[in-house]
């Protein structure tokens, strides 16, 4: 949860651009690239040392389900697929946003980035409910290593999603009262680049997390 | 040794080798067996090294210190301005490198040697006739006292696995099981596989070989060797909780002979005070409902308040073994004192249990009674010996009891002894 | 699959390019967009299918082929990886070769395989 | 010189601090308990309790501090700035639809005190919000004569806490009812919910996409529409109860020691969210 | 909370305004001015910020330095009970604990922070507001650490799990009380301070140079530090994972660490060091690269080897990624790893050998000039080299297995942190201080400080190398007579407190030094002759740092500036320092303004911490902090509007000189130096 701070961090530094008219548009730095957007990048590197720690202590006790469900009892694939792609689809609909906006539609904008928030809640509502389900079929957070793991690891990209699903709102706030202008594109995309991120993490995390289970 | 020491304290460095007291018993450059021979015979010779390039670097600060200081700065009085040199760059790059791969290579070596073992047979002699052992012993920590398993049936290990759950709680019964000191053979190779039943503990002998840690839920090879009869000093070296400071152990190596007779009397049952045996036959059959009791001897008290105090917790085979149903202890275990007083301490070898004389040191095992935690801080009743509140006279009759349960070590281990 | 060839699959008549800023950056147009999305969803209907189809000894390193191709994707066209600074990718693969390797001893010597 | 703003703050801290006693003695406290911070006595429902005088703490410290510092205290500005007198307030402009959150704030919690504990915690944060934002409102737009002035202050308070709590605010209603709705249905039927779910959201934006000039009327109907339709599902996926779920071997056993510790899994996420 | 930000009244048409009336009225309006307390509170001024953390730093260093002296007070002579077990195990995991993440990293994020910016002539870091942030947050979460030996009862509820805190023993079963908790989110909320610094210094120094600064024109220092906040980046989120991993242990019985379900108790271990590991370099790095620069300083010759210097602290900051198991040579491994974790540790010797032979090249036929910050650098040289020796010795596993946990390793990393650390650190404030202040510490008080410092480390830790080797086990709180730990230990015991003299000469010296100054000329920009970019504005540094931008075209842009090479090798002066360096009275320079919000988020942190282990309700109060904070700040505009209006006197410490400068009131109307100064400036506000 302090993690998500750090998302805050960046939505805030992310936002930030839109409300200084005269950085959006004029980056001068030594190396010709934005600052925020390198920051961001530097923040996404190390957020692959987070996930790679929740997804390798995930990995070490997948088999460890002691007396409770093991993962591929209890995994729902087709409804975890459904939900993938509506992760992979809202990727698609925040560029087609970074897009509206480098063109200055600012209606489009809008649309596409509530569609995309609005993806993104269905998301977290299938991870709420595929949680609940688990947990009714008897996989506790307390039951096992496994489970202890398998909710941690998902907690936390459901967490980031959520927050970035708070960036998406406040970047539509904003635009609905003017002040996302054309020059703000790059806070689209930043904001943008972290979602992009978010689904990547989920691209891992269905393939080895769900759909190995099967295998191994 | 010792005057030397007033001199060396003026060159700390220096004093790195000749720190070795006379009686320092856990120091680790004065090797008794194999392994920790290997292990010295390895550092030694590095420390040379590092005293060598210690010393350069040093002798060159020095020298520049002497040469080139001055006081003050002059206009205009500059040296040649060097940005750098490649081929000294690449010398100190490389010697460094060439150190440090003869290093590497030695130590290689070393580790392979250290981490294999070797199949021996020791014939012993058990209840069952003679078998082949390979000198082996597990060996669990757990909150504050090192316990000793001996299985001469080599199958039963087969059944220590590290699957789920913490094994180390639900170990195979075995042929002895002792706690504090581990005793064994000399001139052999003993295995030691170390678990825990809690935290992660480390056990350590130091004359004998490097250390290991116990961690839970793991089974770690080990192994041991002793040059010589004799008594070893330890101590648990990972943090693990209050009285981490006062978990201590010995390793009592003894003659194949010596070892035999250890062996054979601890394969047999705890002794019954003269006098008792009716009393204790009665008592187990009766399955708890009340008996009437012996009054006649200390010991014959002392049995009777034991079963009542400190058989949930104590194990004592061939008298509470059929009612002992482990104890309340969050590793789920205390001391077997099947055959306490063949050891020389107790209570995670931080005291005596014998005087130099020869004669038992009431005083620390009664002071223990009274109130284990004086002695050793602990987070009683959960983790390690709770203050039972018992009588003196209790007491007086339990240490009565104590010291039946022998035998009585030998002498000159009573003599090596002396941790307090 | 090159992206090209996606991109074609894509059916005219998606939202006009005409309207693209050619100035600003040099981002792909929106039919390129498409055309990935349609390719990821490709793979990952593939991906489901190894869910009911046995693909055998391919099992794992088809998964493992099909989400490398989809993460590659999205780093490089959504998240403009291969149109922007080269620093950007180097921050980002500093961190995920130094995850991948980092823990990918721990797991080993953890004995992670054994027990796979 | 009392102003507008602390006069409002300091009612709302007043009547915060009175409904926390009244609340502290009917949820079931004893004499002085609610009185003496449930020192000297106990008080009923501590979580209501400790949020009503927090509030009242909160708006009572506002108060406070506008009228020790003189905030927005036209009078002082005056004198500041060397002018005889004061320009005059200005009234409200804007119609405020808080006086009815609040009334339907006050209802929820009455109902929820007797129905669920659920509904009264909704219901009480209905009635914080509406306190705070028409207060808010209230003092801001009698701070100065500038009614653009005014609105700036507004927003300058309001903002950072109204754009989040919209922002979860949305995802909240939406997760929770999508998540009720397909709790509700068979599993193959939360599949396929799933389906049309995104696919209605995914596809009306492809099509407004397309048709940017549709209606703006029909365009907002359509919204609405589909807004209650998740609602609407949710709220019959709640009153549906959950399908019955097929339990492991041992499941019983784990769900009933699991139970406290799940939700707090759970609410770790939600937390994050927070 | 910018309540009353300037509500302008309606005021009739023509009325002129009188001067004052510009000021906002009311305290809650955005932060503004340059003096008092509140001026500090509010800052996001790079220099303002660096001053802080040292200061915060030294005062987390009277705590960890005072409960070592109770460490060492209690193991002065056997079987002593000055503390019990139970407080002895909290006092030295708050040792630890809070000499690491509480002393040295701070005191190396107050360089990073002063000099970053300075080296590479750019007039504040990327995002100034962040950067306040994580200042703050990293202070109140080592407040929040600390305030567990105060909550609950005077040395109860402490961390008692050792600074590793190795599972299980960290669980609730072995350690009820609520320390742990407070470690876990204590470093959980300091960690992300270092998270955002580190992003906030990583694009700091790849996109603020000034003009000509290329990368390998960047001092060693700044290349230190630079590759200290790479690790960090990448370092902190693994021990996120960990930490987060203990705190649902703890607090919601999640099964991480738990052997009785069978989890594995190493999984911390290794999360732990992969952290831990890097951990070390980021501490002795900037160290490196002060002593980098003051050594050429003081020898009057450059740097031996720039480059390499650089590349061997790259090299050292890879392979600190691979080494990270030698902490558990006898945890049970399994002899492939130990043996290939025995190798790569040694390996770090190599780079970490180079360095030392540079710099003793430097030295080499050049002018020595033995001051304190001299003393300190050698200082660091020789002890430095103890710790690394015996570090080598135990990366020899077999060795190892005798040594770890012993006291041995104890002398070990004392001598690497302490005599490798923090000598540098000193090193770097007695060179530095004169920048940041505008007066020299004395030379008399500072030679005092470093003998005591350097005579009583010895003294505290050489001796603890044989205890250790006679076999004394670490973290023990008591010990028997008779294993021959007596002598010793009553030595190192002594030497404690001749350190704790040393340190308390150096607080003296701080106050005499400032006495004394006042009757002496100012230093002026360059007291020692100096090489760096920082040295080329006025001391102590002006708010705006640089007048305008340097153009640079060398290492040691500033010292080519002074001086020439004749082609024969002779150095000749072309000019002064005064000379050359900036007068730093530009005025009207436009700046970052201060802001609420940094501290509003920050303070929202450890409520959520409280809220977690005492009652969620506290985790509501927290968590609006935090987003109130976050967006109070995003709807803040960077700038301060205000500014624009010219009502504000944003532009440095001139105040004792109100009227504008004529000739740097020209520079900024001249159209290029002007414009170079505004998008400098206007960049800076973004944070
Ligand atoms: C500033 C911090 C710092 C630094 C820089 C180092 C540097 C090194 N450390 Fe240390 N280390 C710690 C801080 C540090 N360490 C801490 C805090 C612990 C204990 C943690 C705990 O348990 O609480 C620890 C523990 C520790 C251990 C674990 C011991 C154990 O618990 O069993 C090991 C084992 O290999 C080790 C090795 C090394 C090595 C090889 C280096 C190398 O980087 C050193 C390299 C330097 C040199 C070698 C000297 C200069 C070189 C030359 C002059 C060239 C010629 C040299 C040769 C040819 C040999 N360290
Ligand atoms: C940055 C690292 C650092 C520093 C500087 C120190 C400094 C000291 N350390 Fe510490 N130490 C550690 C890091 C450090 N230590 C770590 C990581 C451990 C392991 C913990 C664990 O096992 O978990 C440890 C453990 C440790 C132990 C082992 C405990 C045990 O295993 O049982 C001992 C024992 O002697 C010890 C002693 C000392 C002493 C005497 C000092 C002295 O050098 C301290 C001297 C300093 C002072 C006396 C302060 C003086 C300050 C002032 C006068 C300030 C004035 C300023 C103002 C008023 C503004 N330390
Ligand atoms: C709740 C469990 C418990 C009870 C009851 C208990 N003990 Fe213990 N006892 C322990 C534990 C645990 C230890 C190991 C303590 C240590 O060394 O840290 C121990 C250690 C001892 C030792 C030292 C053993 C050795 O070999 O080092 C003796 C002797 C002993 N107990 C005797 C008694 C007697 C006599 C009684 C009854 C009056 C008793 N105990 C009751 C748990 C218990
Ligand atoms: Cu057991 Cu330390
Ligand atoms: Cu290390």
């Amino acid at each position: 949860m302090v993690d998500s701070e750090v998302l805050d961090e960046q939505a805030v530094e992310a936002a930030d651009a839109s409300h200084s008219a005269k950085v959006g548009d004029h980056q001068p730095g030594s190396t010709g690239i934005s600052n925020q957007k390198l920051a961001m990048w530097a923040f996404l590197g190390s957020e692959c040392l987070l996930f790679g720690g929740l997804i390798s202590g995930y990995l070490l006790y997948r088999n460890n389900n002691q007396d409770g469900p093991a993962a591929a009892e209890i995994f729902d694939i087709p409804f975890t697929s459904v939900s993938s792609f509506v992760l992979l689809m809202s990727s698609l609909t925040m560029v087609l946003a970074l897009s509206a906006i480098t063109r200055g539609d600012h209606p489009r904008t809008r649309l596409w980035i509530l569609t995309t928030a609005l993806l993104g809640a269905v998301f977290i509502g299938g991870q709420v409910y595929e949680f609940t389900s688990f947990y009714r079929e008897g996989l506790g957070y307390t039951t096992s290593p496994f489970s202890s793991a398998f909710f941690t690891l998902t907690g936390f990209h459901g967490v980031h999603v959520s927050m970035g699903i708070v960036m998406l709102m406040s970047l539509y706030f904003s635009s609905v009262r003017g002040k996302l202008k054309t020059e703000n594109a790059e806070t689209v995309e930043i904001v943008g680049l972290y979602w992009h991120f978010v689904d990547v993490v989920w691209i891992f995390i269905f393939t080895v997390v769900y759909l190995m289970a099967k295998g191994i | 040794m010792r005057r030397l020491r007033l001199p060396a304290a003026l060159l700390s460095v220096v004093a790195f080798v000749a720190g070795c007291a006379d009686d320092a018993e856990l120091d680790t450059l004065k090797p008794e067996g194999e392994y920790s021979e290997q292990i010295d015979n390895l550092i030694d010779p590095i420390f040379i090294v590092a005293f060598l390039v210690f010393f350069l670097i040093l002798g060159l600060t020095l020298f520049m210190w002497a040469k080139y200081r001055v006081t003050e700065y002059e206009e205009g009085d500059w040296p040649e301005q060097v940005h750098g040199k490649t081929s000294w760059e690449i010398g100190w790059t490389f010697i460094p490198f060439a150190i440090m791969a003869a290093i590497g290579a030695f130590t290689w070596i070393l580790l392979s040697d250290l981490n294999a073992t070797e199949a021996n047979a020791l014939p012993i002699q058990t209840a069952e006739g003679e078998v082949m052992w390979d000198p082996h012993v597990v060996v669990v920590g757990q909150q504050w006292w090192w316990e000793y398993r001996y299985y001469f049936d080599a199958d039963k290990l087969e059944e220590l696995d590290d699957a789920n759950g913490n094994p180390a709680k639900d170990l195979p019964p075995a042929d002895i099981v002792t706690a504090g000191q581990l005793v064994m053979p000399i001139g052999e190779e003993v295995e030691l596989t170390i678990t825990s039943r809690d935290v992660i503990h480390s056990h350590w002998i130091p004359a004998l070989n490097g250390k290991r840690d116990a961690v839970p839920g793991r089974f770690s090879p080990w192994k041991i060797q002793a040059n010589d009869p004799g008594l070893y000093f330890g101590q648990c070296t990972e943090f693990c909780g209050l009285s981490h400071s006062r978990m201590r152990m010995q390793a009592v190596a003894l003659t194949p002979e010596d070892f035999q007779e250890w062996v054979t009397a601890q394969l047999a049952d705890a002794e019954t005070p003269p006098g008792a045996e009716a009393w204790l036959e009665a008592y187990r059959a009766a399955d708890g409902s009340e008996v009437e009791a012996p009054e006649a001897t200390g010991a014959q008290r002392g049995l009777v308040a034991f079963t009542q105090n400190c058989a949930s917790c104590h194990l004592v085979q061939g008298v509470n073994d059929l009612t002992y149903d482990g104890a309340t202890q969050v590793s789920g275990a205390a001391p077997n004192l099947t055959h306490f007083a063949s050891r020389t301490t107790l209570a995670g070898g931080i005291l005596d249990l014998y005087n130099p004389d020869g004669t038992l040191n009431r005083n620390n095992l009664e002071s223990w009674l009274r109130n284990p935690e004086a002695i050793k801080a602990n987070a009683a009743p959960e983790r390690g010996m709770p203050n039972l509140g018992l009588s003196e006279e209790t007491i007086d009759d339990l240490v009565d009891y104590l010291e039946t349960l022998g035998p009585r070590p030998s002498d000159e281990m009573i003599a090596a002894t002396q941790v307090d | 699959m090159s992206s090209e060839t996606l991109s074609d699959t894509v059916e005219a008549g998606m939202h006009d390019a005409d309207h693209h800023d050619a100035d600003h950056h040099h981002h792909p147009s929106d039919r390129k967009y498409v055309g990935i999305a349609i390719g990821l969803a490709i793979i990952t209907a593939v991906e489901v299918l190894t869910f009911y189809v046995d693909f055998g000894p391919l099992f794992i390193p088809s998964l493992l082929l099909m989400m490398f191709v989809k993460f590659y994707y999205v780093c490089g066209w959504f998240m403009h990886l291969k149109l922007d600074s080269p620093m950007f990718t180097k921050f980002f693969v500093a961190g995920l070769v130094l995850a991948a390797g980092v823990y990918v001893v721990m797991l080993s010597a953890s004995q992670l395989w054994d027990n796979i | 010189m009392l102003t507008t703003g602390f006069k409002t703050f300091f009612g709302w801290a007043l009547l915060a601090v009175f409904a926390s006693l009244v609340y502290g003695w009917v949820s079931g406290g004893g004499g002085v308990g609610p009185l003496s911070l449930g020192w000297k006595g106990g008080v009923g429902d501590h979580a209501g309790y400790g949020i009503l005088l927090w509030g009242g703490v909160i708006f009572g410290a506002l108060g406070a501090l506008l009228v020790s510092f003189r905030d927005a205290d036209a009078e002082a500005a005056a004198h500041h700035r060397g002018m005889n007198s004061a320009p005059a307030g200005q009234r409200p402009l804007d119609a405020s639809y808080w006086p009815l959150v609040a009334a339907l704030g006050a209802a929820t919690t009455v109902v929820g005190l007797v129905v669920s504990q659920i509904l009264f915690v909704v219901g009480i944060v209905l009635c914080g919000a509406a306190a705070f934002e028409w207060a808010t409102y209230a003092w801001a737009d009698m701070a100065t004569g500038d009614p653009d002035a005014n609105r700036e202050l507004r927003n300058r308070i309001m903002l950072p806490m109204e754009v989040p709590m919209l922002g979860f605010a949305a995802i909240g209603v939406i997760v929770v009812s999508v998540s009720r709705i397909f709790l509700a249905v068979s599993a193959n039927g939360a599949v396929l919910v799933a389906i049309v779910v995104a696919s209605l959201i995914f596809f009306g934006a492809v099509l407004l996409n397309f048709k940017p000039d549709l209606p703006k009327n029909l365009v907002a109907g359509v919204a609405m529409l589909g807004l209650v339709g998740v609602l609407g599902g949710g709220i019959w996926g709640i009153a549906a109860g959950e399908r019955d779920f097929h339990h492991g071997e041992e499941g019983e056993e784990h769900s009933e020691e699991g139970e406290g510790h799940s939700d707090e899994g759970e609410g770790h996420s939600d937390e994050g969210e927070g | 909370m910018a309540i009353t930000e300037e509500p302008p009244l309606e005021l009739e048409a023509g009325d002129p305004l009188p001067e004052y009336a510009e000021q906002p009225l009311g305290v809650l309006t955005r932060p503004s001015g340059n003096t008092g307390i509140a001026s500090w509170l509010f800052t996001v001024d790079h220099k303002r910020i660096g001053i802080m953390y040292g200061v915060f730093a030294m005062f987390f260093f009277l705590i960890g330095g005072l409960e070592a002296l109770a460490i060492r007070i209690q193991l002065a002579v056997p079987g002593n009970d000055f503390l019990s077990a139970e407080t002895y195990n909290q006092v030295f995991t708050t040792h630890g604990v809070t000499m690491i993440f509480l002393v040295i990293m701070p005191l190396a994020a107050a360089f990073a922070n002063y000099l970053i910016p300075l080296q590479i002539g750019a007039r504040d870091v990327a995002f100034p507001r962040m950067n306040a942030l994580s200042l703050w947050v990293w202070f109140f979460g080592g407040l929040f650490l600390c305030s567990s030996v105060i909550i609950g009862g005077w040395w109860e509820n402490a961390p008692d799990g050792g600074w590793f805190n190795y599972a299980p023993n960290h669980g609730v079963a072995f350690s009820p009380s609520k320390g742990i908790d407070f470690y876990a989110i204590g470093l959980q909320i300091t960690g992300i301070g270092s998270l955002v610094s580190a992003v906030n210094l990583i694009v700091t120094c790849l996109n603020m140079r000034a003009k000509g600064m290329t990368l390998f024109r960047m001092p060693v220092l700044t290349w230190m530090l630079l590759i200290t906040q790479f690790l960090l980046l990448f370092a902190v989120p693994v021990i996120t994972v960990a930490l987060f991993f203990l705190m649902f242990d703890r607090l919601y019985d999640a099964n991480f660490f738990n052997p009785d379900a069978g989890s594995d108790p190493l999984l911390w271990q290794h999360l732990f060091w992969i952290f831990g590991h890097p951990e070390v370099y980021i501490l002795i790095l900037p160290s490196f690269g002060i002593i980098s620069e003051v050594i050429p300083v003081f020898s009057r010759k450059p740097i031996f080897g720039y480059k390499v210097m650089v590349f061997s602290g790259i090299a050292i900051g890879f392979m600190g990624w691979g080494v990270w198991a030698h902490h558990m040579f006898v945890s049970g491994l399994g002899p492939i790893s130990v043996t290939a974790f025995s190798m790569s540790t040694m390996l770090i010797a190599v780079p970490t050998g180079v360095k030392i032979f540079n710099w003793l090249a430097t030295m080499l036929g050049g002018r020595l000039k033995f001051n304190t910050a001299m003393l300190f650098a050698v200082g660091v040289v020789s002890m430095f080299t103890i710790g690394g020796l015996s570090g080598v010795t135990h990366a020899v596993a077999p060795a190892d297995t005798q040594q770890t946990d012993t006291y041995y390793i104890v002398a070990h990393f004392h001598y690497v942190i302490f005599g490798g650390a923090l000598l540098g650190i000193f090193a770097g404030f007695y060179f530095w201080w004169p920048k940041a202040f505008g007066y020299k510490l004395n030379e008399r008080w500072g030679k005092w400080n470093f003998w005591l410092q350097i005579v009583g480390f010895n003294l505290t830790f050489g001796p603890m190398h044989i205890l250790g080797l006679q076999g004394m086990s670490r973290r023990i709180d008591t010990y028997s007579e008779g294993f021959g730990f007596e002598l010793w230990n009553l030595v190192a015991s002594v030497g404690a407190f001749v350190i704790f003299l040393g340190v308390l000469i150096f607080v003296i010296n701080i106050f005499v030094s400032q006495r004394q100054a006042k009757h002496l000329p100012p230093v002026g920009p360059d007291p020692w002759d100096a090489r760096g970019l920082e040295w080329m504005t006025a001391s102590p540094t002006p708010e705006h740092n640089f007048d305008e931008e340097i153009e640079v075209q060398q290492v040691d842009e500033f010292w080519f500036r002074k001086y020439d090479i004749d082609d024969d090798g002779t150095v000749h002066r072309i000019a002064t320092g005064d000379e050359v360096a900036q007068p730093g009275t530009a005025t009207g320079v436009h700046l970052p303004a201060p802001s609420y919000w940094p501290m509003v988020l920050a303070a929202g942190l450890p409520f959520i911490g409280y809220g977690l282990i005492y009652n969620l309700w506290l985790c509501v109060l927290g968590g609006l902090l935090v987003a109130a904070g976050s967006f109070g700040w995003v709807f803040e505009p960077a700038d301060d509007p205000d500014a624009h209006h010219g009502g504000h006197d944003d532009h440095g410490d001139h105040d004792d000189d109100p009227d504008t400068d004529p000739e740097a009131a020209a520079a900024l109307d001249a159209p290029e130096g002007a414009d170079d100064v505004a998008i400098e400036s206007e960049e800076a506000p973004v944070g």
